[in-house]
């Protein structure tokens, strides 16, 4: 894969810098029962090079953690507290037109459904120049050259002539590279990765997840992947965030939380993978439903379904508490985890 | 494209000649008009003479022949009016009539996208709701008290305007001011229904994620999508401003073809008529083609067939993947 | 590149009904019975002020329409040459010219009152049948498309094309100028607009995956149609009908200004503005009323279709119910208007 | 954007701009304005009994040789400076020898007598034709240049009458009408710009006093509140077919304009065939109240068909009186008699022939209604009242109660009564062969005697036959603006004499 031809990186040379840190991040969501709370204290941190998962269940809040970070929330939600810090800035501090100047070169976004993504309307080589044209003031004519490296970049065969065509004209594949190709296209500090594979068959989800795993290795991004597929997490993330229902309940380095889980979440997220199982043992999946964003308990987020619950659970909510090597897990009762 | 045009001049024809037999066959529905062009105490003889002179008595095939004969040799026949060519009166008529509901319908589209994005920005909040009162209401005065209220106003008591007439710019105000309130306020929410609906698409956040400007999201963004439903209804408000400006042209002496078509009607001037009718039928399925041109420029996706170079590169895409392109086929369901 | 596991198993959805558009990764309320559906449907539009205020307005315009006449008797047709053009707002001739009286003499009020039925009495009616005719043929035709779909569209040309002042002329000419004729040519004209309308729906809705599947379960194609496509096309379709409704009683009273539309004794808001127009200069209420009434009545329609059309989508309702953050509250009523 | 792209494309395809765009506005010391409630369609003087074209058109851009006096109703010296009867059917006229056309063609005899010939015995359907001389052709004989005469087919007191109607135009096509003819008026046609404005230019050859405005200006406006507006806003200097409420305020001038509004019974169908419900009808109807309320007090309650000043008036007839007791009596009468007066009675109108003619029309059905009639209302567009009006008449529907408006400007009460009163005249429902005789016989008298007889006839037809119930006599009020003298007469809306405008300072 060619890739030089590209501006030189702007994002760091070295890996495991700090690109990112969220900090307490709440989200609020107006809704017609009164206003909710769709992410609740959120921190992680995001490091150049490095890949960090957001893992839950569809509507834990991990999407909207991802928007909150881009500021690219609907208008129904707002931040109503904590920082993100990209770079020495904290993004929640800047209004609308202010973060525009970051939106781009700082910070790239790729969606889930690349068809819908793209605006049926333009070539892709126009979409794909936008952001020269946009940040760097490029003419259309470079603005296209631009586009054609970048299509090259990320793996589009013969980009000259198909630079022209519309998205529909695309296959899925393509067109989540083109996505891609966007997102990575003024080398941002930090990549946002919104469930990019999960429209896809499996074979294009591999060769798409090489793009950006080359990508991140090539210019050092820090990339937030969000997904709900454990494997995929396994396979690509270096630290998890572990969500559920708005709140963070586990984070660490994948291989450590992976293999010894000290959520009953994750636990039993875990449990719920054939792979993971061994023979003989029963198949088990989590009793139970995610709770409704206006009938999350009072204590404990996750006490409806938990093996372990006792009125502790029920009564306060346990903390996101760092066990000092790197992890951290929300349980009253993360010690007796690994004996039940 | 030539073979779409083609294809939509042929299958056009055929309405078109149907437009003008039906307007030839309900004219002469309306009764012989010798008694209009007739003194009232003009003879029987008279009456005869009159009707045998332009052969109202003949079988209606027979008039049609005659016409239909004449209309091959590009003779439209005469007025029983004035006696001049029926087509020359209908072209003399036919620019004032174009260019004031041109300019209308411009004004209209211009201000119905500016205040329709205006409102679609809130959908339900107070530009919304204000644009969307205020359009709907504008559009529901009857044109001819508007017009008139409008002279007595404007003209007369403030003295900025002509009261009616064709002359300098002052002279369009007021009756393209009082034609534009229908399109203005019916594409106002139009362009916000769309605007909407456009605003909310997954490529908007994409656009937004690009570091673009809410200007450039709105302009470039979510209009171009929004702009085929308005493009369609602009087409169909231009039908009718062509076709129904006969009050405002009356009130304000603008000597259009809607004047000219409601004083043939009712003074049964079928040769005049017709030949407006058939220039408007021909207008409008002009403006039809270039609707479905403005449509295929707008959306790659509803280009018609014919032209076809770039689709010929997306299949040559589809065979250079072969294998990505098979497996999706197998893994839906 | 190592290949993640196939097995991997993807994590079961929240529950959710209701979304705003963007937001679908929360989980929202779950939606209520049926029964609840129908009172928060009422109570969704209390909330509404604007709504509430045109569905008063339309409440009253019916009643107006059903009972008025009866009201009045023949307080509409009493002339009194010694007394026209008396002003409105004076309280000394009695209620009945509160709104002043018109060039017969004739109370302004009554006269408004009786109008309300032949207008509606024209303008529903005409509406509806163009709005079930050109619906049922635009969508039959789109669903089918070929030659079913270019021959409709054609028609359509054709109907477009062909001035409705001489459709009018006709059949007023052949028949008598009377308020079903009317009805028949204002239907007859708006036909294509419905037809033109639905046909593309139904064109694109008829490629789609749930169509698709219906057609492989072997459902007939008249089914599909009623089952399928018709629930989906009709907001838009009545969306348009309610601006047609304006459009209809704004054709109605052009065509009694060119004198052939309602004739009199008959009245109706259009033919007292028509009438009026004479009077601008010496007694403005005679053609204001009226026209006020059209301009209530039809912003009231539109105001009320708006809401319903958000109320009535599961993609949009959350709308109408969200907590403010800017609320128009602090601006009072008047302003907004 | 691509809308307006598209829309503008529209706009650039129109090409060619509106024909005349020179503004219209703003007073010209030389310029006379005039708007007109419609476009004439032709100027072609043979149908300038039209009062669309003749308003334009009559002692104007063509002369008549003979023209009468609107006020005294006297034929005074234009054209022909003398004529008197030189037979039983001849009449011998003397023309001036000083006249030439416009264009400098010559005027003489050769020429009256081509255009005579040209408006009377051609098959060109010229409507003085069908007003005046119906099927009887005229012989011509050019004696020399300055005497004409002229030969009926039966003896006619009133041919010069009748020749006052004929707009002598200059020779020219005989087989077809000419739009803008050259003429030996004090105007010719300058510009006509169909659809917008139409200007005349003074006559530079004019044989008579140049009259003092060097140009004249039309314009025509469909709506009476827009040409008084134009009146009141300085945009025209006169404003015609005005009404009471048009707007026009101090600068509208009423005017008796020998126009009588009459109510014409269909007297062979039941319930109308009944003398008695014809009388209840007259005498149901508030003449007084439709008067003062619908015209301002403009126009009176008449008596007649014809005007005072129309040879053959009956100064001795009134109004019916407003009786609604007597009428009601005459009902009941006549239905205790076997007459069907339940039957429906349709009042025909055409929408827009007079101001107010739909307010009269409802005046009309609740009054009648009042008497126990059972009526209808039936406005209908000219094209369709005209079927209403005139032979062959619409029979299939019942007892028709048309209203009609007739002007006689002719000055004689014979073109009144030949057209509305005979039993086969082409406006009148029925007679009687008694009124027919009357009548017949009254046209063949002159002087003294025909007044007496067609005022005994008016009086028959009152008394015995009842075909009317007529209704008002009309006036009509006409906008100047006071930059321009003009005193409007009765026939100012068929012939406005520009030479009788002036300026005002």
């Amino acid at each position: 894969m060619r890739t030089a031809t590209v501006s030189v990186p702007r994002a760091s040379m070295i890996d495991d810098d700090v690109v990112l840190t969220v900090t307490g991040l709440n989200v609020d969501l107006r809704t017609p029962k009164g206003v909710l709370r769709a992410v609740n204290d959120v921190s992680f941190e995001a490091l150049s090079g490095r890949t960090l998962a957001l893992l839950g269940e569809s509507g834990c809040g991990k999407s909207m953690t991802a928007k909150a970070v881009a500021g690219l929330l609907d208008p129904v939600a707002d931040v109503t507290g904590g920082t993100v810090v990209l770079g020495g800035t904290d993004l929640a501090a800047l209004t609308p037109k202010e973060r525009l100047a970051y939106a781009g070169p700082e910070l790239g976004i790729v969606f889930q459904d690349a068809l819908t993504a793209l605006n049926p309307v333009y070539t892709v080589g126009t979409q794909l120049g936008e952001a020269f044209r946009i940040h760097e003031g490029l003419s259309a004519k470079a603005a296209k050259v631009k586009a054609i490296e970048l299509m090259r970049r990320v793996g589009i065969p013969e980009p000259e002539s198909r630079v022209d065509s519309f998205p529909h004209q695309f296959s899925g594949g393509m067109r989540q590279r083109i996505l891609i190709a966007m997102a990575v296209a003024l080398n941002p500090r930090l990549l946002i990765a919104d469930e990019p594979t999960t429209a896809l068959d499996v074979t294009v989800q591999a060769q798409i997840m090489k793009l950006l795993r080359d990508l991140r290795t090539e210019s050092h991004m820090a990339v937030v992947l969000i997904t709900h597929d454990l494997a995929l997490v396994a396979e690509e993330a270096d630290t998890v965030a572990v969500m559920y229902a708005g709140n963070v309940v586990e984070t660490g380095p994948v291989k450590e939380v992976f293999g010894t889980p000290h959520h009953p979440y994750t636990r039993g997220l875990l449990d719920s993978v054939p792979a993971d199982v061994g023979r003989g043992q029963d198949l088990t999946s989590i009793a139970g439903s995610p709770p409704e964003l206006h009938r999350i308990p009072d204590g404990c987020v996750y006490q409806s379904r938990c093996p372990l619950v006792q009125d502790i659970c029920r009564a306060i909510r346990p903390t996101l508490e760092p066990d000092g090597a790197g992890r951290a897990v929300a349980c009253h009762f993360s010690e007796e985890l690994d004996n039940v | 494209m030539l073979t779409f045009l083609r294809r939509r001049i042929v299958s056009s024809a055929l309405p078109l000649l149907v437009v003008v037999l039906g307007v030839f066959a309900l004219a002469r529905l309306t009764g012989n008009p010798a008694s209009l062009y007739l003194p009232l105490n003009a003879t029987a003889e008279m009456r005869a003479n009159f009707t045998a002179k332009y052969g109202f008595d003949d079988p209606l095939l027979v008039q049609m022949a005659h016409y239909f004969g004449g209309v091959l040799r590009l003779d439209f026949g005469e007025s029983l009016r004035t006696g001049e060519p029926a087509a020359a009166m209908a072209l003399r008529a036919f620019p004032a009539t174009l260019q004031l509901a041109g300019t209308t319908m411009l004004l209209a589209v211009v201000l119905a996208v500016i205040v329709g994005c205006w409102a679609a920005l809130k959908p339900n909040g107070v530009a919304d709701r204000i644009s969307s009162f205020v359009s709907m209401a504008a559009a529901s005065v009857p044109d001819f008290w508007l017009a008139i209220m409008g002279i007595l106003v404007f003209a007369i008591t403030l003295g900025w305007v002509p009261t009616s007439g064709v002359g300098g710019a002052t002279s369009w105000i007021l009756p393209i001011a009082t034609l534009l309130l229908r399109p203005f306020g019916v594409l106002v929410q139009i362009v916000r229904g769309a605007m909407v609906s456009s605003l909310s698409e997954p490529y908007i956040k994409l656009a937004r994620s690009k570091g673009a400007s809410e200007f450039r999201v709105v302009t470039r963004h979510a209009l171009r999508n929004a702009a085929a439903p308005a493009l369609t209804v602009a087409g169909d408000l231009t039908v009718s401003l062509v076709n129904g400006a006969v009050v405002v042209e009356s009130i304000f002496g603008w000597p259009g073809i809607g004047k000219l078509m409601i004083d043939s009607i009712l003074q049964r001037d079928f040769a005049v008529l017709q030949a407006a009718v058939l220039l408007t039928a021909v207008s409008i399925f002009i403006l039809n083609i270039l609707i479905d041109l403005g449509y295929a420029g707008l959306d790659a996706r509803v280009r018609p067939a014919g032209r076809r170079k770039k689709s010929s590169r997306a299949a040559s895409v589809v065979v250079a993947e072969p294998k990505e392109r098979k497996i999706h086929v197998q893994t839906t369901p | 590149m190592s290949r993640p596991p196939r097995n991997a198993v993807q994590l079961p959805s929240g529950g959710r009904t209701v979304a705003p558009p963007g937001t679908e990764a929360i989980a929202l309320p779950r939606g209520e019975s049926v029964a609840d559906k129908k009172t928060s449907l009422f109570q969704l539009l209390l909330k509404d002020r604007f709504a509430t205020v045109a569905a008063v307005v339309l409440v009253l315009v019916g009643l107006t329409a059903v009972f008025g006449p009866t009201l009045m008797g023949d307080l509409s047709t009493r002339q009194d040459l010694g007394a026209t053009n008396r002003p409105p707002f004076s309280f000394s001739d009695g209620w009945a010219f509160i709104l002043g009286s018109d060039s017969l003499g004739r109370s302004m009020l009554a006269r408004l009152v009786v109008a309300t039925q032949t207008t509606l009495s024209v303008a529903l009616p005409a509406v509806a049948i163009s709005l079930v005719l050109g619906s049922l043929w635009g969508v039959w035709a789109g669903y089918h498309r070929g030659w079913r779909e270019t021959v409709s569209m054609r028609i359509a040309d054709v109907i477009m094309s062909f001035p409705s002042l001489l459709l009018a002329v006709v059949i007023l000419y052949v028949f008598s100028p009377s308020a079903a004729n009317i009805v028949l040519i204002l239907a007859v004209t708006r036909i294509p607009i419905y037809l033109r309308t639905a046909r593309a729906e139904s064109a694109e809705l008829q490629s789609r995956t749930f169509v698709d599947a219906a057609r492989t379960f072997g459902t007939k194609p008249n089914a599909i149609i009623r089952r399928h496509v018709i629930p989906v096309v009709l907001p838009t379709l009545l969306t348009l009908a309610t601006i047609e409704f304006c459009y209809v009683m704004l054709a109605e009273s052009s065509l009694s200004f060119l004198g052939i539309g309602i004739q009199p004794p008959d009245v109706s808001w259009g033919l007292m503005v028509a009438q009026g127009r004479q009077y601008l200069q010496t007694a403005w209420w005679l053609s204001f009323f009226p026209g006020l009434a059209i301009m209530v009545t039809t912003v009231a329609a539109n105001v009320l279709a708006a809401w319903l059309r958000i109320a009535t989508d599961p993609a949009q309702r959350w709308r109408l119910t969200l907590p403010r953050k800017r609320l128009l509250v602090r601006l009072p009523v008047k302003e907004v208007l | 954007m691509t809308i307006a792209l598209a829309t503008g494309s529209v706009l650039a395809l129109t090409g060619c701009s509106v024909a005349n765009t020179g503004t219209s506005s703003g007073a010209d010391a030389d310029t006379v304005r005039i708007v007109l409630p419609i476009e004439p369609t032709t100027l072609e003087p043979c149908d300038a009994t039209l009062s669309s074209t003749g308003v334009v058109v009559r002692s104007n851009t063509t002369e008549p040789l003979i023209e009468r006096d609107p006020t005294s109703g006297d034929l005074e010296p234009l054209l022909a400076t003398e004529w008197e009867a030189t037979g039983d059917t001849e009449w011998t006229f003397t023309l001036r020898d000083d006249v030439t056309f416009s264009d400098g063609t010559p005027f003489n005899a050769e020429a009256a007598a081509f255009a005579i010939d040209r408006a009377v015995n051609s098959d060109l359907g010229c409507d003085v034709e069908g007003q005046m001389f119906g099927d009887a052709d005229v012989a011509l004989e050019v004696v020399d240049d300055t005497t004409l005469k002229i030969t009926t087919e039966a003896p006619d007191p009133v041919l010069p009458l009748r020749i006052s109607f004929i707009e002598i135009g200059a020779p020219t096509d005989a087989s077809a009408k000419v739009r803008e003819p050259i003429g030996t008026g004090p105007y010719s046609v300058g510009q006509w710009d169909a659809g917008s404005k139409l200007t005349l230019n003074a006559n530079e050859t004019y044989w008579g006093d140049a009259p003092a405005f060097a140009t004249a200006e039309y314009q025509w406006r469909s709506e009476g509140t827009v040409r008084a507006a134009m009146v009141t806003r300085g945009e025209a200097d006169l404003a015609l077919s005005l009404s009471a409420d048009d707007g026009a305020g101090d600068l509208g001038l009423n005017y008796p304009n020998n126009e009588t509004v009459a109510l014409r019974f269909s007297g062979d169908i039941a319930p109308l065939n009944d003398i008695r419900v014809r009388q209840a009808i007259n005498y149901a109807i508030d003449r007084t109240g439709i008067t003062d309320s619908l015209y301002a007090g403009a126009s009176v309650p008449a008596d007649q068909l014809v005007p005072p000043g129309v040879v053959g008036y009956n100064d001795s007839l009134k109004p019916w009186e407003f009786d609604l007791a007597k009428a009601k009596d005459l009902v009941d009468a006549a239905k205790a008699d076997g007459v069907p007066v339940d039957e429906k009675i349709t009042i025909v109108a055409r929408a827009d022939q007079f101001p107010k003619i739909a307010q009269m029309t409802e005046v009309l059905q609740e009054q009648l209604g009042q008497a126990g009639l059972n009526i209808e209302v039936k406005i209908a567009e000219t094209s369709v009242g005209l079927q209403y009006q005139v032979r062959p008449f619409v029979l299939d529907e019942g007892a028709i109660a048309m209203i009609v408006q007739h002007g006689n400007q002719a000055g004689d009460a014979s073109f009144s009564t030949d057209s509305y009163m005979t039993s086969q005249a082409q406006m009148s429902m029925f007679g009687s062969p008694e009124f027919d005789a009357l009548l017949a016989d009254a046209a063949t008298k002159t002087g003294d005697d025909r007044q007496v007889a067609f005022a005994d006839a008016l009086a028959y037809e009152r008394d015995n036959l009842v075909q009317f119930a007529y209704i008002a006599r009309m006036s009509g009020v006409i906008g100047k603006s006071a930059a321009v003298n003009y005193e409007p007469n009765s026939l100012s809306g068929d012939e406005l004499r520009l030479a009788e405008i002036t300026p005002a300072s």
